[in-house]
């Protein structure tokens, strides 16, 4: 077996033709101005050119799932009487992610640690995870806003990718990160691709020279951002001009919060988990109508702070945050976090 | 089994307290024979109807809405059929650009003592929802 | 130059209010981004030209005390509006009129540009001039410019308390809704499709409802409460259509076509397209535009008796 | 059902006693349905459960009957929001979920040879009550009692027979409060934290244990520090909106921890170490 392998730009087809006939496959596709992940099918267009505006993060973690479903049953001896009965769906289908950038194969690490490095992991995540391939294209520009290498990360960083692939001019070369990896490399399309991996190593090492540097360290960032906490005027400041929309939350690869709700039709329903955003006013809302969070400047804090502060001090230095600039790119009033943690140090 | 041949579709009426719900009841005593694909939800004026009501019942499987009140002038609370009227013609006019015949929304004025009217208004309006068929909805999953 | 008439009027108002917004550089070259300031030292970084796209007016019904703005043609329909549902204070509010012809839609400059990191923005006569990595490219403004600009008839604002700079004409044709009157030539099928299709996308961030001057209610929203329950967290079509509609029934009349909603959806969804239908639809039926006149009462909260414009339907 | 363990499946449970306690709280005794569940079912004392009413959704409550006293599960419900007016509508015999037990608990293992002063407000008494209970039933293990509890007015006094056996004990000293003058009360009137003034406490090895409206904690806290009582003798159990109840859906967090998980249990010296968000 080949340790790197080497695809011809127009045998990447027949590749994905070849692999979707074997389990589901998503790629990057572009939609009226987005790029976003779609099933792979014959005819489907990729686009590669650009990170997509949305993560795959949906993939393993819908925009909403059911839990379980309910039903109650009606005694027909006694009508007054139910019976009650839960049914969860634990099945999942073996999925790649083909194409998505290093930065959204991160996020499925940040989630990792939350969803499945704990006494209660998340079997619905967990299922889909274990089941999932992740093929990443190393980014060959950096896109506007992003900041992948201050945030100890990088265009090539290979944590969470099971495949890595770099666009080579005729085709792409590709390096395995794990078993599941190795796995895809083994199919015939494949030639050596040994010959390119020095080649592979510059271009990463030429782009990553390339990508903005908002701060040069993020040392003692975790505790500066907790030591702020309570300096209002700063957090006004920083939040004076966001409009507390999920954009920035609902587009980020590494925000895994979720809300859970009934609903109900006559005998039946479903327990629905959905993506929530602690960017939201409801978010923590109590039926007391009490609200920790009830001004927008203490939801950007948390959100600022987990990312820089919470998640890095609960999990051993690791900051939430994989740079990849979705939420500063595509944020309605141009809020830049990078900035924000900045601002933060200096302050 | 509905009066029109086929199968029965799904047609929410909202029918104001005061008039048309009254006229519905007219025809009823009278022994009209009407179509019996109406689901009659009484509101206390036309005025009550929110345009999103019916939006909702379209989207969420009525096949087709039926809003009546009573007639211009007439209303039990002075105007809630005037402000009704503007609200429903927008919606009427909204409907279309959604990809949804506006032919699935009719709203019309009956009044209490119209019981042969009313029969006309539910008996024509469920003949065009059955000549429409019913409005399609592809089964969703959640993912 | 508008620009140093701006400061100095943002100068002069700063001491007899808490914050005056403007723009000032965004993260990149090609983004400006509201900027609060409070110190005089601060006016120094405001900036105006073609990239200040978004309507500052928004933040007005959160703020509390005296707030001045920097408002465009297109977003003083908002002041107006807010006039109108005494949504502000006029008096607390220090509205700094600015001239303008158009701004751009950052959006066609990036797909413009193969979506590319910026390196530099320039304006050169009615062009914007944009350096990337892989080289320049110079684009005419009327190219990229967004939806609202090009029928824009209020190049100078319907309230001021002070203009930077002289009143100007607009320089562009009526609306005409051609392309809601383009739209409405496919058949319904393809309009459903159409709609189903651009919802789909839809992941619900809200923030075309939380960039609308006229959402005051956001914190409240009925998309997101369960008493009543109009929607459900179910991510599928219908719920997503259900929320568009919500939105755009709820700006009916009020609606003060400052797009806002579509500029800001990550999704890239034409959410403008219904409102902009509205919009025609209350001008044909009641002769009204919103946000023109703050002693206007919104066409649906009024009626004649006899509505020369509504005809009976018959079955 | 698969061989995975679903924290978000509930196990299903039948109500068997409804108790009004007050006009607008409702204590529910439920057990599992399944009898073996029930039989192998323990939990320490301050854990919380998450109630689910399937088709409204689930509310996070503590369990207040004592793990000494298995027979059912109690739960008590002040009507307030979707959930929570729901269960006010359950009757005895329906059916509902409960994913239990959640959180940490009491640190009662660290209170034995010490006295307990108790301070409680409200709907806050059902945390307490049910370490009151588990220190009744180990009586011997524990030094002087003393339960402070207070209410709007007599009616919102909550477990209404227990305070009166409680205030029969010779063990427990109980000292009942309400806010104003009520036709009939001779007893205390005044908020908790001035009553608890009033009484003067010793700090000398004790612990007190507090919980009620968000309000009465902070004058609760500030009391007993007044009264001398380090960080460490004060015990206090939050709550947030909470939805998961694994530390997962990112709610209910207070800085790193996450009250679901972490909590409800706090000391007042790791309460003082996270930011001030309540």
């Amino acid at each position: 077996m080949a340790d790197t392998g080497f695809l011809p730009k127009e045998k990447l087809n027949t590749l994905l033709e070849a692999l979707s006939k074997k389990l589901q496959v998503f790629v990057p596709v572009l939609e009226g101005d987005v790029v976003l992940f779609r099933r792979f099918a014959s005819g489907v267009t990729l686009c590669l050119t650009r990170p997509a505006n949305l993560p795959p993060k949906g993939i393993l973690f819908p925009q909403s799932e059911t839990l379980f479903n309910f039903n109650f049953k009606k005694d027909p001896e006694d009508l007054k009487k139910s019976s009650l009965e839960l049914k969860e769906n634990l099945d999942f289908v073996p999925t790649i992610i083909f194409g998505g950038r290093p930065c959204d194969a991160q996020g499925f690490r940040i989630y990792d640690r939350v969803y499945l490095e704990t006494d209660t992991a998340d079997p619905y995540y967990k299922g889909r995870r274990e089941k999932t391939t992740i093929i990443t294209l190393t980014c060959n520009a950096p896109s506007p806003g992003c900041f992948c290498t201050s945030v100890g990360r990088g265009p090539a960083e290979s944590d969470g990718s099971d495949l890595m692939m770099t666009e080579m001019e005729k085709g792409y070369f590709f390096e395995p990160m794990t078993e599941k990896g190795e796995e895809i490399l083994k199919d015939s399309l494949f030639e050596d691709g040994s010959a390119y991996k020095q080649q592979a190593q510059k271009a990463h090492e030429k782009v990553s020279a390339l990508v903005k540097k908002p701060f040069a360290t993020l040392e003692g960032t975790p505790e500066k951002l907790l030591s702020l906490f309570d300096n209002n005027q700063f957090w006004e400041g920083e939040a004076a001009k966001c409009i507390s929309c999920g954009a920035c939350t609902y587009l980020c690869p590494t925000c895994y919060c979720f809300n859970i709700t009934d609903e109900e039709v006559g005998n039946t329903g479903e327990r629905i988990r959905s993506w929530d955003a602690c960017m939201f006013f409801h978010f923590t809302l109590e039926a007391s109508s009490h609200n920790p969070r009830q001004n927008k400047h203490q939801r950007l804090k948390n959100r600022v702070g987990h990312k820089f502060s919470y998640y890095p001090k609960k999990y051993n230095g690791v900051i939430a945050c994989c740079g990849c600039g979705r939420c500063i790119r595509y944020c309605p009033m141009s809020v830049d976090i990078s900035g924000i943690v900045a601002h933060a140090q200096g302050a | 089994m509905s009066y029109v041949a086929g199968k029965e579709l799904r047609i929410v009426g909202f029918l104001c307290n005061w008039c048309s719900y009254g006229g519905a009841d007219t025809a009823g005593v009278g022994r009209f024979k009407q179509p019996t694909d109406l689901r009659i939800i009484r509101v206390p004026c036309s005025g009550r109807v929110n345009p999103l009501f019916v939006v909702k019942a379209l989207l969420n499987g009525a096949d087709g809405v039926l809003v009546s009140g009573c007639h211009p002038r007439d209303c039990h609370y002075s105007d809630g059929n005037f402000y009704a009227r503007r609200r429903l013609e927008m919606l009427k006019r909204l409907l279309p650009f959604l990809g949804i015949d506006e032919r699935r929304f009719h709203y019309t004025w009956v009044s209490a003592s119209e019981g042969a009217r009313w029969k006309n208004v539910v008996t024509d309006f469920t003949k065009a929802i059955h000549n429409l068929g019913p409005l399609h909805h592809k089964e969703e999953k959640t993912e | 130059m508008t620009i140093e008439k701006l400061k100095e009027a943002a100068r002069k108002i700063l001491p007899e209010v808490d914050v005056v917004i403007g723009y000032r550089q965004g993260f990149d070259p090609l983004h400006a981004t509201p900027y609060f300031m409070t110190k005089p030292e601060q006016v120094d970084q405001l900036i105006w030209n073609s990239l200040c796209v978004q309507n500052l007016c928004s933040y007005l019904p959160f703020l509390k005390g005296k707030v001045g703005v920097i408002v465009k043609g297109c977003d003083s329909r908002t002041i107006v509006q807010y006039m109108q549902e005494k949504l502000i204070v006029r008096e607390n509010v220090k509205v700094i009129g600015v001239p303008c012809l158009r701004v751009i839609s950052v959006k066609k400059v990036l797909a413009a540009i193969n979506q590319q990191s910026v390196k530099e923005v320039t304006f050169e006569g009615e062009n914007i001039v944009v350096k990337t990595p892989e080289g320049q490219k110079t684009i005419p403004l009327a190219d990229v410019a967004p939806r609202k600009c090009v029928t824009c008839q209020l190049a100078t604002p319907l309230q001021y308390d002070v203009l930077a700079g002289e009143g100007i004409q607009s320089n562009k044709p009526q609306d005409t809704f051609e392309e809601t009157k383009e739209f409405e030539k496919l058949s319904l099928e393809e309009r459903r499709a159409y709609w189903e299709k651009e919802f789909d996308r839809c992941i619900r961030c809200y923030a075309c409802r939380n960039a609308c001057p006229m959402c005051i209610c956001q914190d409240k929203c009925i998309a997101e409460s369960r008493d009543p329950h109009w929607t459900s967290q179910r991510a599928n079509v219908t719920e997503k259509f259900m929320f568009h509609m919500i939105h755009g029934l709820h700006l009916a009349g009020r609606c003060i076509s400052c797009e806002e909603c579509e500029r800001v959806c990550p999704m890239d969804i034409p959410v403008a397209k219904i409102k902009k239908k509205i919009s025609m639809d209350l001008k044909e039926l009641f002769g009204y535009e919103a946000g023109m006149n703050p002693d206007d009462t919104p066409p649906m909260y009024v009626f004649k008796v006899e509505e020369a414009t509504i005809e009976e339907h018959e079955l | 059902m698969s061989s995975i363990h679903n924290p978000y499946l509930p196990e299903l449970a039948t109500v068997i006693k409804i108790i009004d306690e007050t006009p607008n709280i409702k204590s529910f005794q439920v057990v599992l349905n399944d009898p073996e569940k029930m039989k192998s079912f323990t939990f320490e004392p301050g854990q919380v459960g998450q109630l689910s009413l399937f088709g409204v959704g689930e509310s996070t409550f503590v369990i207040n009957s004592p793990p000494t006293r298995m027979e059912y599960l109690q739960f008590s419900v002040m009507k307030a929001g979707e959930v929570t007016s729901a269960l006010h509508e359950l009757a005895e015999g329906d059916q509902v979920g409960v994913r239990a037990p959640l959180g940490n608990w009491f640190p009662y293992a660290h209170m034995k040879g010490k006295k307990i002063l108790f301070i409680g407000g409200g709907i806050g008494l059902a945390p307490l009550r049910t370490l009151i209970l588990f220190m009744l039933d180990n009586r011997a293990d524990y030094g002087d009692i003393t339960i402070i509890y207070g209410a709007r007015t007599p009616n919102d006094l909550c477990y209404k027979d227990e305070l009166k056996e409680w205030e029969a004990r010779p063990d427990v000293n109980m000292i009942l409060t309400v806010d104003n003058e009520f036709p009939g009360w001779v007893k205390r009137v005044g908020l908790v934290p001035n009553v608890l003034k009033e009484l003067a406490p010793s700090p000398e090895n004790t612990v007190a244990i507090t919980c009620g409206p968000p309000i009465m904690i902070k004058f609760t806290l500030q009391a007993l520090s007044a009264l001398k009582f380090d960080d460490e003798q004060i015990i206090t159990t939050l709550e947030k909106r909470m939805k998961c109840g694994i530390g997962i859906c990112g709610r209910c967090n207070i800085g790193t921890m996450y009250v679901c998980k972490d909590g409800p249990v706090f000391s007042l010296t790791q309460l003082k170490e996270l930011p001030a968000e309540l």
